[in-house]
């Protein structure tokens, strides 16, 4: 198998709790706890996870705008996680990022041009004149117009700013882009015009996406493969039809039947989980997912499941297929 | 492609017109009505100020002990001193004194704190904590007390007594900014910033700072208004500006011995203060709900 | 279904909002009633009026900027734009009863769940003793499903989790037995799990005190879970109105064809999404026509210049729409969609 | 555990007087010590004035010698020693005897003193046992009422200085007991007891029952009242939240004559307010220039504005009202042309710069110093002269003057004890710059009059050497001598027996309500 | 939450330390020697001196430093130079007299400011809003000094109807026990007194409280009206609750923790920094012992007084802190 584009090994971040008069460390918060996955070139990896499961820490952390307490990032054969941080502001160039927020991710006080000539000032691409068409054309090419160029975000609708934050994470041909709940912002019919161009592009400038969404209709439809986290750990991750039509993790399960289907005629067998998302700073021990899971057994209290790959991309972490799964 | 999108938008008029927020707050500023009121006061005493002496009905330092003390009558319109110097020329002259105290004392803080606070915020650790320190120190002062002492340290003058009011403002920038900082810092445009791989310097110029500086122009705003009284209130105390000048702070001392037996003496350099003070406040006020979207209803 | 009573009648609704910037129809002229017992969705993009409609209706709409311009809203024979002051004290949280998106911020957070849902409930009983209604607090919290419920209401609100909390609104929005329960997106602000488990749960109480319910909402999935009837807003505007099955399986107006199609669903990939072109008109600034019509592929001249009214195109049925203006035009139209 | 408190004010109902008479004095300022010996202020002598008494008094409104706790002084040929018979059947106010033993008690506590603690004692009398210039040989007791004071050397003022309010008589019981705390609670002899002293705001005494002469005082109970602004003091005065207030503006003068529920008091003057010019910096190390200052000031109408009248131009470093002064003197007139004349003579036909320095606070000498320099620049204006005003806080104003930092400034001099060697030598010879000589003076010739003086005594021809030193200071200049100023006060109409002292500090015994 | 005192008193430490160093410095930069100045303008240079010795003003100024920390460290504030008595004796009869007043005019200006701001929220946009705003803003733009003056000339002279100066009818003197005269007649029975104590208080009361009830009152409005646009406030009137209660029991209680700060930086401005009203209204408070202490160069008062004013200030801040967690279940310190 060629190198992917992208691969995650053992990826840790653990946020510190300070408390009392020295702010010594009383404990940590486990945003994300040894989390490995790989992308392939060319293709799309969605990310799933409730709300504070570390998804967006997992996504920060691979262009080391969080610096990871544990494990390594290597990108396009480079090791991104020990190189320098002015070599890591350079490497940025391949990698960009697209933020869920469209309207705080744009600085208020900037025009478009602005902010999409930011990027290739940043890398000392082009002079002023080249700068100033490439705004022009990856405006066009995102489906705005070049007059748009002089007016500020906040005149635009949250569509279009999405699209700005798109274009401007492409401004610098990047190999890999980060895109942390891109739509989730959006309405519904906007979405679906921002989903569609993000496919567009990606056919026509060949990008790898990491896609971060809670929504799963919206994850399907966009990713090959997808990742399922709980509670900063990767439970699941499997192609999308595999996932979906056969999800194996007791926890994949309740949530796939947990999304309501625009379709009233569509009866779901609803496996309702009891109860609320443990803390990250005190996770349950064992399998995190053990508090809630229908079909615990001793040993999820006591061992944590490791993510093995149970038939060819599909990748599962829980005892009931593993060694233990006898029980 | 083209499908995507059909060019017709709704989004804002096609005009050419670039409106830019800070052309934004400017509108919104426009309509309000007690910010213009405000904006009106204060530009009436910046012309008084530039124009003071062409209008002003006499001169200033004209000594005529023959006309002391007269009531505001169709000569003097606010009476004279015990000089028998016009009183309505001398708070004209004024206006040009405590203008220039309240803009150069404000300017003095904004840029001094500034810096502290931008070191402090943006570079945080131990310099942060000396900073903030040293600020919590200043801050435990009672203001007018340091203030006092900054001038009977320098020595009683108007210039002295701006550096003091500068000195003591120091600390409410830096705070300012510091805090501005560290809440900007954590903005999502700031993330994506450094995520288009933007070096830190360059983030703080072109991001921090200019984000910054709506709270600051308002809270400047704001404190040339106090710095204005502050220094009326060391004039007042006979440690601001030095005789014969017309501040209107060091008119309302020499005006109290006449309290009782001529109290117009006293009335109108007060008003003058008041009328100057609650121009800047008015605008101040305008111009925060202007340019803080939280305030906007 | 119909033989059903409509409690709570919308007709001709509007309500703008006086800004600086002029006057903005947010809710302009709708009409709906709500049925004995029925959960009925309104569903729409973002602005479109939803919760303008439904705080109109409880006689909540910030004044100033927002004023109640037309329309009645009759809830048995009264009119609740016409009421006093006093007099809609006494409908809310008694005859009609709201819970809010953010269950985070709709509380209060200085004061204990207790406190809160008893105060809800000593407004309208005014002999009950305190006794009385701390039992009866404690009642509503077992019935929404909530553990340790003497424990609970010493609690503050912060202690709770989201989830907990949209069930304490819950509770209070219950605990004086409104027939209406109005639910302003009640489950936006939670995961998906925890959605589901909330939704279980109105679903049930409806059934078991057959309390209307108004849920507003912009999942159609939700809808199509959750309702019996839904109306489509657009622009402050009804477009569409009828049984759930009915619109989900053959929506009529452009507007909701469109919405139904850009959404993803779960359960199979389509290579590409349908997607309606353009942005929602900011309100206020639709002129003349149509208000869909600058995003509409079956926009033709009539649509630019003329607003439609709200056709009846079956008995429980209706449609903004100039293709559904008559029968003729209708099947004409049929055809031609299906073709 | 005052023994003779029998007044008790307010709360006793005594059933004849139906009102306590009760006066309210306000003040600038509180007092800083009510032990007379440590104090330097004034305002503790205003205080200290009525509970203490000295041997020697007085007069009602000068400073001429009157019987005070003795009632016969008699110096020797020589002028070296002083026998003193002591008034019989006074107490202290804790009931003790005042006698011969307890003046001998307090001279010989002053006397083994140090400086900071007695400090007046050590400058009218030369400093303390054993020093060199102490001028005290021995003060003994001869019996109960004689005390037998022997000098070292003759000093003309030494009556004057006993008559001081510093060398009041005090408890010797009540000093040895409280020690440094003495002024806290002092003990006197004198016609009020001390009762209360809230610190800053007021302090109250109360009427001596057992005062010697039975006829006094005529008041209840005195309070001392602190109210820093002169115009609050005015205010207060014509609420009637006071009685009698010392510190009037001159330009109040107006107000309190067109009230009829006031009266206006005028304090002797006795004192001197001065432009002093650092006679060792240039231009005013020139005569010429000097006397030239002397003729552009336009001294009467400074008095006119800023006095209200209520002064008398200065022609000399002393007031009229002491003896030795020189009214022969014609002074300098106000005269801007001979002024120029001077300048140019001295080479500054053109004019110069200069700092004119003036006090920043009221002075009894100069009501508003400010204002004053402000008339000053003006004048100077009009001979070419540019001044630039300069003020600093008082305490850096004084050292800054001393340290001989100032071209020319704002001074005054109020008498201590109404001797003219108070003025002349204090002020203008050369032993005394970087003291009080601000403007760094020094004349041979003067210092070699002012000596003699000092020893010589015998009245008339003491009067003559300060004529004659007058005389040459008036040719050299070294100050432009602006006003001998009248303090002012101000009180109820219906005060009478008032009778402010030109020391500044009042006995307020025979005061009384109509 | 004892923890957390304890933990705010210690990190006053290096701040009170700092500010006995600031002001040590900046005291010793004034020109002027206390010593000319204590024994007044006419003393004798060998005067001058002696005390100068024995102020121990002769020694090196880190020694002065050490000497005066050393005494802090006992609990000892130092002595007047000028009056010679313990500054921790002297200062309580001044801070009483200061805080008498400050309490006087912050609870005006609490209750009327407070609830202007409510009412001007409530009814946003009204003639009341607008009134009460506009004289807000008046008020914050008020020279202080100016105020003073002009309601002593009114009241007092024009009118007559009160009192300009000091604390009490000083011929009816108030026998002080806690030197906060309210306090002391209310113990003694003598409301007679009273009458008059309080009398005194108005005018300069009333100049104090302008400016922090102008403040205060803005300060409600807008955070009134930040709340009153809140969901938990719809939800009470939601629930059928009446305005009223809406207001003062739901929004009030959220709206004023950040009121609260600024009560807190009021009450300390007022302790510390009345000088001006405190010279004006004969008021023998800490701001004017303070500040006469600065013309007298009267070192230890100056030094002591301002540590003992910021460790009152502080302690406010203290105090609202402490409040807040009270009022608001969600903030915990520990
Ligand atoms: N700077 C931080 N300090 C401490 N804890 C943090 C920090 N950032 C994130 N966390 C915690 O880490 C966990 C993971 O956060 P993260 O933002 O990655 O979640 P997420 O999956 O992106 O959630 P969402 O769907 O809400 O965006 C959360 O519990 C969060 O509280
Ligand atoms: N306080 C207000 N002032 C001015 N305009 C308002 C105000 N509240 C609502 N509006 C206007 O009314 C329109 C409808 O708002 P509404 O809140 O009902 O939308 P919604 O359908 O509930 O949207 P969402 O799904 O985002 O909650 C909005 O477009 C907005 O412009
Ligand atoms: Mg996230
Ligand atoms: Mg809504």
């Amino acid at each position: 198998m060629t190198e992917p584009l992208l691969r995650v090994e053992g990826l840790k971040k653990y946020f510190p709790i300070r408390k009392g008069l020295l702010s010594r460390v009383s404990g940590h918060v486990k945003a994300v706890d040894d989390v490995s996955f790989y992308v392939n070139k060319g293709e799309t990896l969605g990310i799933v996870g409730e709300s504070g499961c570390g998804k967006s820490t997992t996504g920060r952390m691979l262009m080391r705008l969080l610096e990871p307490t544990e494990g390594k990032v290597f990108f396009d054969g480079k090791e991104l996680t020990s190189i320098s941080n002015d070599d890591m502001r350079k490497a940025r160039r391949e990698i960009q990022m697209v933020f869920q927020d469209p309207y705080a991710s744009l600085n208020p006080r900037h025009t478009i041009e602005k902010i999409l000539e930011e990027p290739l000032i940043v890398h000392g691409i082009g002079d002023s004149k080249e700068r100033k068409k490439k705004v022009r054309d990856f405006l066009e090419i995102v489906g705005l117009s070049s007059y748009h160029a002089k007016r500020y975000p906040h005149q635009f609708s949250g569509g279009q700013r999405q699209r700005i934050g798109i274009a401007r994470a492409l401004m610098t041909n990047p190999k890999l882009i980060i895109a942390d709940e891109p739509v989730s912002a959006l309405d519904v019919s906007i979405q679906a015009q921002v989903l569609n161009l993000m496919q567009d592009l990606q056919k026509e400038l060949n990008l790898t996406y990491i896609f971060i969404a809670h929504d799963l209709g919206v994850v399907r439809h966009i990713s090959d493969r997808v990742g399922v986290m709980y509670l900063g750990k990767m439970v699941e991750v499997a192609v999308s039809e595999k996932l979906y039509d056969k999800p194996l993790h007791p926890y994949t399960q309740a949530l796939l039947s947990a999304v309501p289907v625009p379709d009233p005629n569509f009866v779901r067998e609803q496996i309702l989980i009891k109860g609320d998302i443990p803390s990250p700073s005190n996770p349950p021990s064992g399998c995190t997912f053990h508090t809630r899971c229908p079909f615990k057994m001793d040993v999820c209290t006591k061992i944590v499941p490791k993510l093995e790959e149970l038939e060819t991309g599909h990748s599962v972490a829980c005892h009931l297929y593993g060694e233990h799964a006898q029980q | 492609m083209a499908k995507m999108e059909p060019k017709s938008t709704n989004v804002a008029p096609q005009s050419d017109k670039v409106a830019g927020p800070w052309y934004e707050a400017w509108r919104s500023f426009k309509k309000s009505k007690v910010a213009v009121v405000g904006a009106g006061i204060v530009l009436f005493f910046i012309i008084v100020a530039l124009i003071g002496p062409l209008i002003a009905p006499q001169g200033i330092n004209e000594q005529a002990l023959g006309n002391r003390l007269l009531k505001p009558s169709g000569q003097f319109w606010l009476g004279t001193d015990d000089f028998g110097r016009d009183i309505l020329s001398r708070i004209i002259h004024g206006a040009r004194i405590s203008l220039w105290v309240g803009f150069f004392s404000v300017i003095g803080s904004v840029v001094v704190g500034s810096i502290l606070g931008i070191v402090a915020g943006y570079y945080g650790k131990w310099i942060d904590t000396i900073i903030s320190r040293v600020f919590d120190i200043m801050l435990a002062f009672p203001s007018i007390l340091l203030a006092i002492a900054v001038v009977s340290v320098l020595g009683p003058s108007l210039q002295n007594a701006l550096i003091a009011i500068a000195i003591i403002n120091v600390p409410n920038f830096g705070r300012l900014i510091r805090s501005k900082v560290l809440s900007i810092k954590e903005e999502e445009y700031i993330t994506s910033a450094k995520a288009i791989g933007m070096q830190d310097i360059r983030i703080l110029f072109s991001h921090i700072l200019p984000n910054s500086m709506a709270p600051v122009i308002v809270q400047g705003t704001l404190a040339i208004a106090t710095a204005i009284i502050e220094a009326a209130a060391l004039g007042f105390l006979g440690l601001g500006a030095q005789a014969p000048t017309p501040e209107w702070g060091k008119m309302l001392a020499d005006a109290r011995v006449n309290f009782i037996n001529a109290p117009w003496t006293m009335f109108f350099p007060g008003l003058a203060i008041m009328l100057t003070v609650l121009g800047f406040n008015l605008m101040g006020d305008g111009m925060r709900d202007a340019l803080d979207p939280r305030m906007k209803s | 279904m119909s033989e059903r009573k409509a409690i709570l009648q919308v007709k001709g609704l509007q309500t703008s909002f006086f800004t600086d910037d002029g006057v903005i129809p947010a809710v302009d002229n709708i009409d709906f009633s709500v049925h004995e017992g029925e959960v009925l969705g309104i569903v729409g993009e973002s602005g479109c009026g939803k919760s303008v409609t439904s705080l109109s209706i409880m006689g909540l709409v910030p004044s100033p900027p927002g004023k109640i311009t037309g329309g009645e809203i009759l809830f048995g024979d009264r009119d609740l734009t016409k009421l006093s002051d006093k007099e809609m004290r006494k409908v809310r949280g008694n005859d009609v009863a709201m819970i809010f998106q953010e269950p985070m911020t709709s509380l209060n957070p200085l004061f204990t769940i207790g406190n809160q849902l008893m105060e809800a409930i000593l407004i309208h009983k005014k002999d009950w003793s305190k006794k009385q209604a701390k039992n009866r607090a404690i009642e509503m919290l077992d019935l929404v499903g909530l553990p340790r419920t003497e424990e609970l209401m010493k609690d503050y609100p912060h202690q709770l989790s989201g989830g907990m909390r949209q069930r304490v609104m819950i509770a209070m929005a219950l605990v004086c037995d409104p027939k209406v329960l109005i639910a302003d997106e009640p489950t936006t602000a939670l995961d998906v799990t925890i959605q589901a488990q909330i939704l279980a749960l109105m679903k049930d109480l409806n059934e078991r005190l057959n309390t209307a319910v108004l849920l507003i909402t912009h999942d159609l999935g939700v809808v199509a879970e959750t309702c019996e009837r839904v109306v489509v807003m657009y622009a402050g505007q009804i477009v569409e109105e009828g049984p759930v099955p009915i619109i989900f399986k053959d929506p009529q107006h452009p507007y909701t064809k469109g919405l139904l199609q850009s959404v993803p669903d779960m359960r199979f990939k389509k290579q590409r999404l349908y997607s309606i072109p353009g942005n929602v008109p900011k309100p206020g600034s639709i002129s003349t026509g149509c208000r869909f019509a600058a995003r509409c592929e079956f926009a033709f001249d009539k649509c630019l210049t003329e607003n439609p009214d709200l056709y009846q195109t079956s008995s429980v049925h209706k449609t903004r729409c100039f293709l559904y203006q008559d029968q003729e035009v209708l099947t004409h139209d049929r055809t031609l969609i299906e073709s | 555990a005052c023994t003779s408190d029998s007044s008790d004010g307010d709360k006793g109902d005594d059933g004849e007087s139906s009102e306590p008479k009760i006066l309210v004095f306000g003040r600038g300022g509180d007092s800083v010590s009510l032990d007379p010996a440590r104090a330097t202020d004034g305002e503790s002598f205003k205080v200290t004035q009525n509970i203490f008494e000295t041997l020697l008094n007085f007069g009602e409104q000068d400073t001429t010698i009157n019987e005070g706790l003795a009632t016969k002084w008699e110096p020797s040929e020589d002028g070296l020693t002083y026998t003193f018979t002591l008034r019989e059947g006074v107490k202290f106010h804790d009931g003790t005897d005042f006698n011969a033993e307890a003046v001998v008690k307090n001279f010989e506590r002053w006397a083994n003193g140090t400086e900071d603690q007695f400090p007046y004692y050590a400058s009218m009398f030369g400093g303390f046992k054993g020093d060199e210039g102490h001028v005290i040989e021995s003060v003994t007791a001869e019996g109960d009422t004689t005390v037998v004071f022997t000098l070292k050397r003759p000093q003309s003022p030494f009556l004057k200085n006993i008559a001081m309010s510093p060398f009041a008589i005090a408890s010797p019981t009540a000093f040895e007991a409280s020690g440094d705390k003495f002024g806290d609670n002092p003990v006197g002899t004198g016609p009020f007891t001390f009762a209360e002293w809230k610190k800053n705001d007021s302090i109250t005494i109360d009427k001596n029952a057992d005062y010697w002469d039975k006829d006094l005082p005529k008041l209840d109970k005195v309070i001392f009242r602190a109210i820093p602004d002169n115009s609050a003091r005015l205010n207060a005065l014509s609420t009637n939240e006071i009685d009698l207030a010392d510190g009037i503006n001159p330009t109040d003068t107006k107000t309190v004559t067109d009230n009829a529920k006031l009266q206006l008091f005028e304090r002797p003057s006795m004192n001197v307010g001065y432009l002093g010019l650092t006679n060792t910096r240039p231009p005013f190390d020139d005569v010429k220039v000097r006397q030239a200052m002397n003729h552009a000031i336009d001294k009467q109408s400074i008095i006119d504005a800023f006095f209200n009248g209520g002064a008398e131009v200065a022609k000399n470093p002393m007031p009229p009202s002491i003896s030795g002064y020189n009214d022969d003197i014609a002074g300098y007139e106000y005269d801007p042309e001979k002024a120029k004349a001077l300048l140019k003579e001295a080479g500054l036909e053109d004019g110069f710069e200069m700092e004119l320095w003036a006090m920043p606070v009221p002075r009894p000498y100069m009501p508003d110093g400010t204002k004053v320099a402000e008339v000053i620049q003006k004048n100077l204006a009009d001979i070419g002269i540019k001044a630039k005003i300069v003020s600093y806080e008082w305490a850096t104003y004084l050292e800054k003057t001393k340290n001989g930092e100032a071209d020319a400034f704002m001074l005054g001099w109020t008498g201590d004890n109404g001797d003219a060697d108070n003025f002349l030598y204090t002020l203008l010879d050369k032993d005394n710059i970087g003291s009080n000589n601000y403007a760094y003076y020094s004349n041979d010739e003067v210092h070699d009059i002012l000596i003699n003086a000092q020893s010589e005594v015998d009245e008339d021809k003491r009067n003559e050497l300060y004529a004659q030193a007058q005389e040459i200071i008036f040719e050299e200049a070294p100050w432009v001598p602006l006003a001998h100023s009248t303090p002012l006060l101000a009180g109820n109409a219906d005060l009478v027996n008032f009778t402010p002292h030109p020391t500044g500090s009042d006995r307020l015994n025979k005061v009384d309500f109509k | 939450m004892l923890h957390y005192i304890g933990r705010r008193l210690l990190q006053l430490i290096p701040v009170l330390l700092g500010m006995t160093f600031v002001v040590f410095m900046i005291i010793r930069a004034i020109p002027g020697d206390p010593a000319q100045v204590i024994l007044g303008q006419q003393a004798s240079e060998s005067a001058i001196l002696a005390l100068r010795a024995k102020l121990g003003l002769d020694n090196p100024w880190y020694i002065q430093y050490f000497d005066y920390l050393k005494g802090l460290l006992t609990g000892d504030l130092g002595e007047s130079m000028r009056t010679m008595n313990p500054v921790t004796d002297e200062i309580w009869t001044y801070l009483a007299a200061t805080f008498e007043l400050s309490l006087f005019a912050i609870v005006v200006a609490v209750i009327v400011g407070v609830n202007a701001g409510i009412i001007s929220a409530w009814f946003q946009n009204s003639w009341f809003d607008y009134t009460a705003m506009i004289l807000a803003l008046v008020g914050v733009s008020m020279p202080i000094f100016w105020l003073g003056l002009m309601l002593q000339y009114i009241f007092g002279i024009e009118l007559g109807i009160l009192p300009t100066t000091g604390r009490e009818e000083v011929r009816n003197p108030v026998e002080s026990m806690t030197n906060i005269y309210v306090l002391d007649t209310i113990m003694q029975g003598r409301f007679d007194q009273l009458g008059t104590v309080l009398k005194h208080l108005v005018l300069p009361g009333i100049a104090l409280a302008t400016i922090p009830m102008a403040i205060i009152a803005r300060m409600t409005r807008s955070s009134m009206l930040e709340v009153m646009r809140s969901d938990y406030v719809r939800t009470a009137r939601a629930k059928g609750q009446k305005m009223f209660w809406v207001v003062y029991k739901h929004a009030l209680k959220n709206a004023i923790i950040p009121v609260l700060t600024i009560i807190g930086l009021q009450m300390g401005m007022l302790l510390g920094g009345a000088i001006l009203t405190e010279t004006i209204f004969g008021w023998p408070g800490v701001g004017r012992y303070i500040y006469e202490a600065i013309n007298f160069r009267d070192y230890p008062v100056i030094q002591s007084g301002i540590l003992v004013v910021a460790f009152i200030f502080v302690m406010i801040n203290l105090v609202i802190d402490v409040l807040y967690s009270l009022i608001d279940p969600r903030i915990k310190y520990d």
